[in-house]
């Protein structure tokens, strides 16, 4: 494979970039893999790498029923982070920081993986509390947790409102220093194009319309460009699990909401943190590119419509103005809807079904965008070893059950309240 | 934003209700032994369908009354409205 | 001074009335009805501005929302807006602006060497580099290349002016006052039906300003006068100006921006700067017309080179000249007007078309007119670097590949036309699955998925006649649908001139071993090579292209940039345009101000405040205030330097030795009636409730069906169908809408009735040793002794004629009461609790000290109650009935919820026991 | 004893707003309403009663969408499905009805004290509703009320007079201040005199 560095920039240059090699190839399906894995996302890209890089798994598919890319790894707010209170979570992301560290070298590709830090607002006593919670249980697991008060944080986010005239003053703040955000859309291509390169088949346009399951044992699926034999099969969809859910006759404590997003128009450097509001849901950080990246609130009603709704952007930008009032003579350039896989508890699945074979990877919420390395690693392993990691043990199915559960929020099962 | 049609009411908009998630899932009646396996239907596993769902709205900052609605989660158009205990056609 | 470029009469502006503005500092004037483009273009002025990427010159290249380049910083009246599209600011007395993105000026800007290093600056060329060594990107890298990105500066002032929001219902909304809108509008109107008819320009008509034709005897633009007077006499008829429909949502509802000031010098006191009107339509008609797209040819970007109706509109509506020199490059007849009009104002146009023999009335009148004609000709490249000095031209064959000898012709503008696309955004964000129209090149409205219409040269019909027919008859036909009227109207006789077929040409062939950038997207550098790139490394899908170049994702959000993109795409991957499809149309069309989203509620008002009857006296008394929820508590009451630990202890130990008085109006109070009440407590509640006598209290735990505690608090029995529920202030709201699902749709057999109590009382905790003494002196004539009002008794009082309501129960362990009186008594209570209170050293106390002596009590703190815990992990499940079932109680049986080794929030006791 | 209403500390009078070289006859007159009788009636879904015998003050509960039954003292707003709403300047009306419904059959609750009423008076009444109220007014008309919100907040507006439009707007007494401000705030534009 060709490999990007500036000298290659150069050379490619001179010849007027004519000799570049496609990131990934086109292919048509195969009859049999061993593993097929459906969802062309961040993070079924991420398991097709980790398959090939960590257990040696090559004969892989990707099916994709669109591009690659094109669904919530390519719509989010690109926030990374592995600030959790329960250990489940906060170990399972910091594991993915580290694969976050070093994933532009690992996949020669620039994923800017730029780690400016976050900071959580407290806008009351309680809330502070429940931060140094938060935080204290961050350090238990070696991760990086900085309570900020009020002062503190003027220092790092003058912007914000510290004047007289505010609903909610500013009473400190939960700092994780090393949080950031990432290009969105070059972790999906860097994953796809190193995959490909291992041998991987992306194979796109390509829609899975059955299974084939004989004797509780998965053997194959059913695609739009034909019939696929699969030793194994991963399920990667995010938004679409419930479709394919009702395809294998099972339901899922799961439900598809929409979550949305928007950025304004590219102002010069100003804000250089990733910032949440603490008296609501809204977060904020600027790309590189200039635009202010926002985000809060689900539309609050299981909805498959991968479009804005101003009202719910009305709400997430009057909680922005709340917070950072300058942000009001901005103006909303795009915005944009994408369609999450809320789990009952907040918390993802990774785990094996009761179909031999068959493996579930789902329920992401809000937070698949950061998990997609250690999402992907795990459930390479997940699949490759036919037993959960250690790391995923705590993202079991069965954990509605057994009352396992992981709520970072404590909203049950009403996951339309974000 | 979308404009429900309130049994009680007449049309009114999005903002006046709240919703209440998945309307075919049936609690177990009080006092009657249930499996696990129903018990976690009703309390977590949803269908979530992508089209038509029949769903929960509180008619919240109106007459306050819990409606059923059929809904397209795609397209989010709406086919009809059911007041709390009505038979759904 | 004169305005070189102003021709001496004609346009729309007001003459007489002259403005006077600065731009990078240099003083200029212009006219009232000048937009800032305008005045600038009248003043010889076209350099405005740096591109994103490589930092070239940048001009004008059209005069309206279109616009990619002409992108200025502005102020206004001691406050400043980055990112105004200068053809769309319209001239205020005063107005100041100023180049963005370019330094230390827009005329030397350091960042121009990129332009220099652009052939190591491909799309995606960033995915490529910067990645060694590995912690340069963020440290070295990322800040340079932030710094270089963004286009204006965003001021960290607060926002001074006021916005504001409208809820309005229609029967027809009509988005656009060309032809089409003001006809439909007009016919639905005399149908007596109520119209919005939404123009975000400052005039109403559309092409009609700018267009030759004749409508009923007179004038394009006299007919559209006209009309909108008499609709502006209408009562059903609302018309708006400086208003932009942006997005089509849910249900016919659709939002618009209303400019209400941004034309002003300040904006008037009390008035809003903007309004955003939420729309919901019966019928939705869009006339929102077309835009002229480019042709592609080397270094169109050049300031110089612009979109030939944008000369048009210009000349026509401001009076003003793009240049001296004009060229004008087409494919088709649209430039043949521009032509026209420059040849009347006495400047000589070279046209060249790019068809070999078109025939038309309206090339036979350019050619009458003695204007220069070349056919099979285009525009190779533009030359020149902050203007355009002259251009490359050259014949090209029929096949449109070859290109015949480059020849030099000296011009100081091009002016495009590469045909018209229709403007198609709300269509598109209705759910309407637009279709490729082969005839004109684009893409038009397919089949109505909401109770939309599109009229004119939105649906791809660019003659008047039929526009006007069809747009009076859709009026009438929609209107009548509602009003059940039928006014007949008649069409008024059009006369226009006809077009000849434009040609399907829309980007000039390199001409071999030239390398000039052929722009696509000019905002964001995006130049055909960058799309070849893209699809040469396999980003093939549309969606691909777009992200990996950045194609269409600037400012202008790709208006004259998109369907060029798609041809090239179309072309190099061999496939037609529709199947490559377009990328997603998403609200809003243009970029909308986020002050006008969010409107009213900012600053003290972003959420309502709720406030106890007894705030006041808080407030009067050095209160400091927390959030509970929305509802503001005295957190403590702050006497001299105390610290927030040194007054709570200090109000925490009072109660403990004396006695203390709580505002506790906030908690959730919810009356619960019914001949079946305490069938259903016993339901909700986790413990038993049959059998509460009248006149007493219990304390409850409620669940939810996953069996995590939901809300707990005390119930009294007030009488036999009566009782009070109280729940925490934080799940009032939620706890009477779980009550409500219970009763109507679970057990809808249960007579029971829920309401909301907890304005109606103002309640104040009495907490202490000294509290029933207190309390003996507030009611003289109720029995308050342990055996009179007993643990968790319930009597009613007369508090100096005041009813109240006493109970006796305690947040704190203590000995303690808490009292309740109608909340207009309010005040008059707690003064009296405070004045009688005296003699017993009594302090009111915060929830900071009540939480204190919460948990030195061990009983459930509110943050301990935080939709994680279950019964046991509160030590509640003493609470649990084994005998009953309840809400909750089947999920208590999982086995993480039973487990031996389950976590417990436990209570810690310093060993001396001293503090 | 000293009563104090729900916005006693925030409605101060004067002329306020856009109001100068505007005729004071004109424009929109904004009060606070205080000391009313204010009743929730509910009838339980077993109850056998005949609403057409169940009269209070001369008036009759009848369970029509967004109709107000009204004589010179008191209205009865519908509030939901056999669900009512009585304000009345009749204080005594409390008896009376505590007298006439059965507690097995109907809900009486006393809500006097939990709102914050405002009546607003002026022909741009309307506009000012829509600035924060998402219903369709244009619907609206004499002797009908409807619940809904503003500025996020629930209130019920009972139209007391179209000529010209008067409307009282209840909300909940907590958030008086609130929409207190949100009401004012909106007729700014238009100047208003607080009366």
């Amino acid at each position: 494979m060709q490999k990007y560095s500036i000298f290659s920039l150069v050379k490619n240059a001179l010849t007027g970039h004519q000799n570049w090699d496609l990131a990934w190839k086109d292919p048509n399906p195969k009859e049999e893999y061993d593993v097929v894995i459906i969802g062309g996302g961040g993070h079924g890209l991420a398991t097709a790498y980790y398959l090939a890089k960590e257990h040696q798994i090559t004969k892989v598919a990707i099916i994709e029923k669109g591009w690659i890319g094109g669904g919530n790894v390519g719509r989010n707010t690109t926030i990374i982070r592995s600030n959790y209170m329960h250990d489940e979570n906060g170990l399972f992301s910091e594991f993915g920081m580290d694969l976050w560290r070093k994933m532009s070298q690992d996949l020669n590709y620039n994923v800017m993986f730029s780690p400016r830090g976050i900071i959580n607002l407290a806008h009351s006593d309680a809330q502070m509390n429940a931060y140094a919670r938060r935080g204290n249980s961050m350090r238990l697991n070696g991760i990086d947790a900085v309570l900020l008060n009020r002062e503190e944080v003027k220092e790092l986010i003058p912007m914000a409102d510290f004047s007289d005239n505010v609903r909610f003053p500013i009473f400190g703040g939960l700092m994780q220093p090393s949080a950031g955000t990432a290009r969105h859309d070059a972790v999906a291509w860097g994953y796809a194009r190193q995959a490909d390169s291992m041998g991987v088949d992306i194979i796109q346009n390509c829609e899975v319309t059955g299974f084939d399951i004989s004797a509780g044992k998965i053997k194959g699926i059913r695609t739009s460009r034909g019939n696929i034999k699969a030793k194994k099969v991963g399920l990667c969809v995010a938004g679409s699990t419930n479709i394919l859910a009702e395809k294998l006759n099972m339901t899922l404590p799961i439900e598809t909401h929409l979550l949305q997003a928007c950025v304004s128009e590219p102002v010069k450097p100003v804000l250089d943190k990733v910032v949440t509001f603490g008296a609501g849901h809204f977060y904020i950080s600027q790309s590189d590119k200039g635009e202010m990246v926002m985000g809060g609130d689900l539309d609050g009603y299981n909805s498959y419509a991968q479009r804005g709704n101003l009202p719910t952007l009305q709400h997430v930008l009057t909680e922005g103005i709340a917070m950072m009032p300058f942000l009001s003579k901005l103006k909303m350039l795009r915005t944009w809807g994408g369609i999450m896989d809320m789990s009952m508890d907040g918390s993802p699945i990774i785990d094996k079904t009761h179909i031999d074979g068959l493996y579930l990877n789902c329920g992401w919420c809000y937070g698949g965008f950061k998990a997609t390395p250690a999402s992907g690693w795990t459930f390479a392993h997940t699949i490759a070893q036919d037993r959960v990691h250690e790391l995923n043990s705590g993202y079991s199915l069965n954990r509605f059950s057994t009352g396992h559960l992981i709520d970072e929020k404590g909203l049950g099962t009403k996951t339309w309240i974000s | 934003m979308l404009h429900i049609k309130c049994p009680h009411c007449g049309m009114r908009s999005q903002n006046e209700f709240s919703y209440g998630g998945d309307a075919t899932v049936k609690r177990p009646e009080l006092n009657k032994e249930v499996t696990d396996q129903e018990w976690d239907n009703f309390v977590y596993n949803r269908v979530s369908p992508r089209g038509k769902h029949l769903e929960l709205w509180q008619h919240l900052s109106g007459c306050r009354q819990w409606i059923k609605v059929e809904r397209d989660t795609a397209t989010h158009e709406i086919f009809k409205t059911y007041k709390a205990n009505e038979e759904i056609a | 001074m004169t305005q070189s470029y102003r021709i001496e009469t004609g346009g729309l502006i007001n003459r007489n009335k002259k403005i006077s503005f600065k731009f990078n500092g240099t003083s200029y004037f212009g006219y009232e009805g000048d937009t800032l483009a305008s005045a600038l273009l009248a003043n010889g002025v076209h350099l405005v501005g740096r591109s994103f990427k490589y930092h070239r010159p940048r001009g004008f290249f059209g005069a309206g929302v279109d616009e990619p380049y002409a992108v200025v910083q502005l102020y206004r009246n001691g406050e400043t807006e980055p990112n105004i599209k200068a053809t769309e600011q319209e001239l205020f007395e005063g107005l100041e602006a100023s180049s963005v993105n370019c330094w230390p000026s827009v005329n030397f800007d350091i960042g121009a060497i990129n332009n220099f290093l652009k052939i190591f600056l491909p799309a995606g060329f960033y995915y490529k580099t910067f990645m060694w060594p590995k912690s340069f990107w963020y440290k070295i890298y990322e800040p340079f290349i932030r710094k270089a990105a963004g286009l204006g500066v965003a001021s960290t002032k607060h926002d001074k002016e006021r916005y504001e929001h409208k809820y309005e219902y229609c029967d027809l909304l009509i988005a656009g006052s060309g032809p089409s809108g003001l006809a439909s509008a007009y016919s639905a109107a005399k149908n007596g039906a109520k119209v919005i008819l939404a123009e975000d320009k400052p005039r109403y008509g559309g092409s009609l300003l700018t267009s030759d034709v004749n409508i009923g005897n007179q004038s394009g633009k006299d007919w559209a006068d006209g009309i909108i007077s008499e609709l502006k006499e209408m009562p059903n008829v609302t018309v708006k100006n400086r208003s932009q429909v942006f997005g089509y949502y849910d249900h016919n509802m659709l939002v618009m921006s209303e400019k209400v000031s941004d034309h002003l010098p300040k904006t008037k006191k009390y008035h809003p700067n903007k309004r955003l009107w939420y729309i919901r339509a019966k019928e939705v008609l869009i006339s929102s017309g077309s835009i002229e797209r480019p042709i592609v040819f080397g270094n169109n970007d050049t300031p110089g080179v612009m979109l030939s109706s944008a000369a048009k509109e210009y000349l026509k509506v401001y009076g003003v000249l793009v240049g001296k020199k004009p060229l004008v490059f087409t494919n088709n007849d649209s430039g043949y007007e521009t032509a026209i009009e420059f040849k009347k104002h006495g400047v000589e146009p070279i046209v060249l078309d790019s068809r070999s023999n078109p025939q038309s009335e309206i090339i036979d009148e350019a050619k009458n007119l003695g204007i220069n004609i070349k056919n099979s000709y285009v525009v190779v490249a533009a030359q020149g670097y902050k203007k355009v000095k002259s251009a490359d031209v050259a014949t090209i064959s029929e096949d449109k590949k070859t290109l015949g000898k480059i020849e030099n012709i000296n011009c100081d503008c091009i002016c495009v036309s590469g045909f018209w696309t229709p403007t198609i955004h709300l269509v598109s964000q209705s759910g309407n699955k637009t279709k490729f129209n082969e005839e004109i090149d684009a893409f038009v409205p397919g089949v109505s998925k909401q109770n939309e219409t599109t009229l004119g040269a939105a649906n791809g019909v660019f003659t008047l006649e039929e526009t006007l027919k069809t747009s009076f008859e859709k009026g009438k036909e929609l209107s009548k649908k509602i009003t059940e009227k039928d006014n007949e109207i008649s069409i008024p006789n059009v006369v226009e001139k006809k077009y000849s077929k434009h040609d399907k040409f829309w980007c000039v062939p390199l001409p071999k071993g030239k390398s000039y950038k052929r722009f696509l997207d000019f905002q964001n550098d995006v130049a055909v090579s960058d799309v070849e790139i893209a699809l040469r490394e396999g980003y093939r899908s549309i969606e691909h292209v777009k992200r990996y170049t950045t194609l269409g994702m600037a400012t202008d959000q790709g208006k004259t940039s998109n369907l060029n993109g798609l041809q090239l795409v179309s072309e190099i991957e061999n496939k037609v345009v529709p199947s490559v499809g377009h990328t997603t149309f998403r609200p809003p069309y243009t970029p909308i101000s986020i002050g006008a989203i969010v409107g009213r509620e900012v600053g003290k008002h972003s959420k309502p405040t709720r406030k106890s009857p007894i705030h006041n006296w808080h407030e009067e008394h050095n209160a400091v205030f927390v959030d509970a929820g929305v509802w503001l508590r005295p957190r403590y009451y702050k006497r001299g330097n105390e610290t927030l630990f040194e007054a709570s202890k200090r109000e925490a130990k009072n109660v403990r030795t004396n006695v203390g008085v709580c505002d506790v109006t906030t908690l959730g109070k919810i009356d619960v009636k019914g001949p079946d009440a305490a069938e259903f407590l016993n339901r909700v509640y986790t413990n038993a409730w049959l059998k509460l006598p009248v006149g007493k209290a219990r304390y409850g735990v409620m669940l939810r069906e996953d069996g995590i505690v939901m809300d707990d608090g005390t119930t009294t029995r007030i009488s036999e169908n009566h009782y009070h529920m109280t729940t925490t202030t934080a799940q009032a709201a939620n706890v009477l809408s779980h009550l409500e699902y219970y009763l109507q749709l679970v057990w809808p057999e249960l007579n029971v009735n829920v309401v909301s109590t907890t304005e109606q009382w103002a309640g104040a905790a009495i907490a202490g040793p000294k509290s029933r003494d207190l309390l003996q002196k507030l009611f003289p004539k109720t029995d308050v002794s342990n055996e009179g009002l007993p643990f968790m008794g319930y009597v009613e009082g007369d508090l100096f004629g005041v009813k109240a309501r006493i109970f006796r129960i305690s947040f704190s362990g203590e000995l303690a009461y808490e009292v309740n009186v109608e909340s207009d008594n309010g005040r008059f209570m707690w003064e009296k609790i405070i004045e009688l209170g005296e003699e017993f050293q009594i302090q009111p106390y915060g929830t900071e000290a009540l939480s204190t002596l919460r948990i030195e009590m061990g009983h459930v703190a509110g943050s301990e109650l935080d939709g994680r815990t279950i019964p046991y992990d509160n030590a509640l499940e003493g609470l649990l009935s084994k005998k009953k079932d309840f809400i909750g109680k089947r999920s208590l049986q999982r086995a993480a919820f039973v487990a031996e080794d389950r976590q417990r929030i436990v209570g810690v006791v310093p060993l001396d026991k001293k503090n | 004893m000293s009563l104090i209403s729900a916005l006693n500390n925030v409605h101060a009078k004067g002329q306020f707003g856009d109001f100068e070289g505007k005729d004071d006859k004109n424009l929109l007159s904004i009060s606070e309403t205080t000391n009313l009788l204010i009743l929730q009636i509910v009838q339980y879904k077993s109850s056998n009663s005949s609403l057409d015998n169940m009269q209070v003050d001369g008036l009759n509960l009848r369970d029509n969408p967004s109709l107000v039954s009204s004589n010179d003292n008191t209205r009865i707003l519908w509030n939901g499905p056999r669900n009512w709403i009585l304000v009345s300047q009749k204080k005594d009306t409390l008896n009376e009805i505590e007298q006439k419904f059965n507690d097995n059959e109907f809900a009486i609750t006393d809500i006097s004290h939990s709102k914050a009423i405002i009546e607003i008076e002026g022909k741009e009444a309307k506009e000012v509703l829509k600035k924060g109220c998402p219903f369709n007014f244009g619907e609206l008309e004499k002797n009908q009320c409807l619940n809904s919100t503003y500025n996020g907040m629930s209130v019920t507006i009972d139209m007391l007079d179209d000529d010209p439009d008067k409307f009282r707007i209840f909300g909940l007494r907590s958030f008086g201040e609130s929409l207190y401000h949100s009401i004012t705030d909106a007729s700014l534009e238009f100047g208003y005199i607080a009366k």
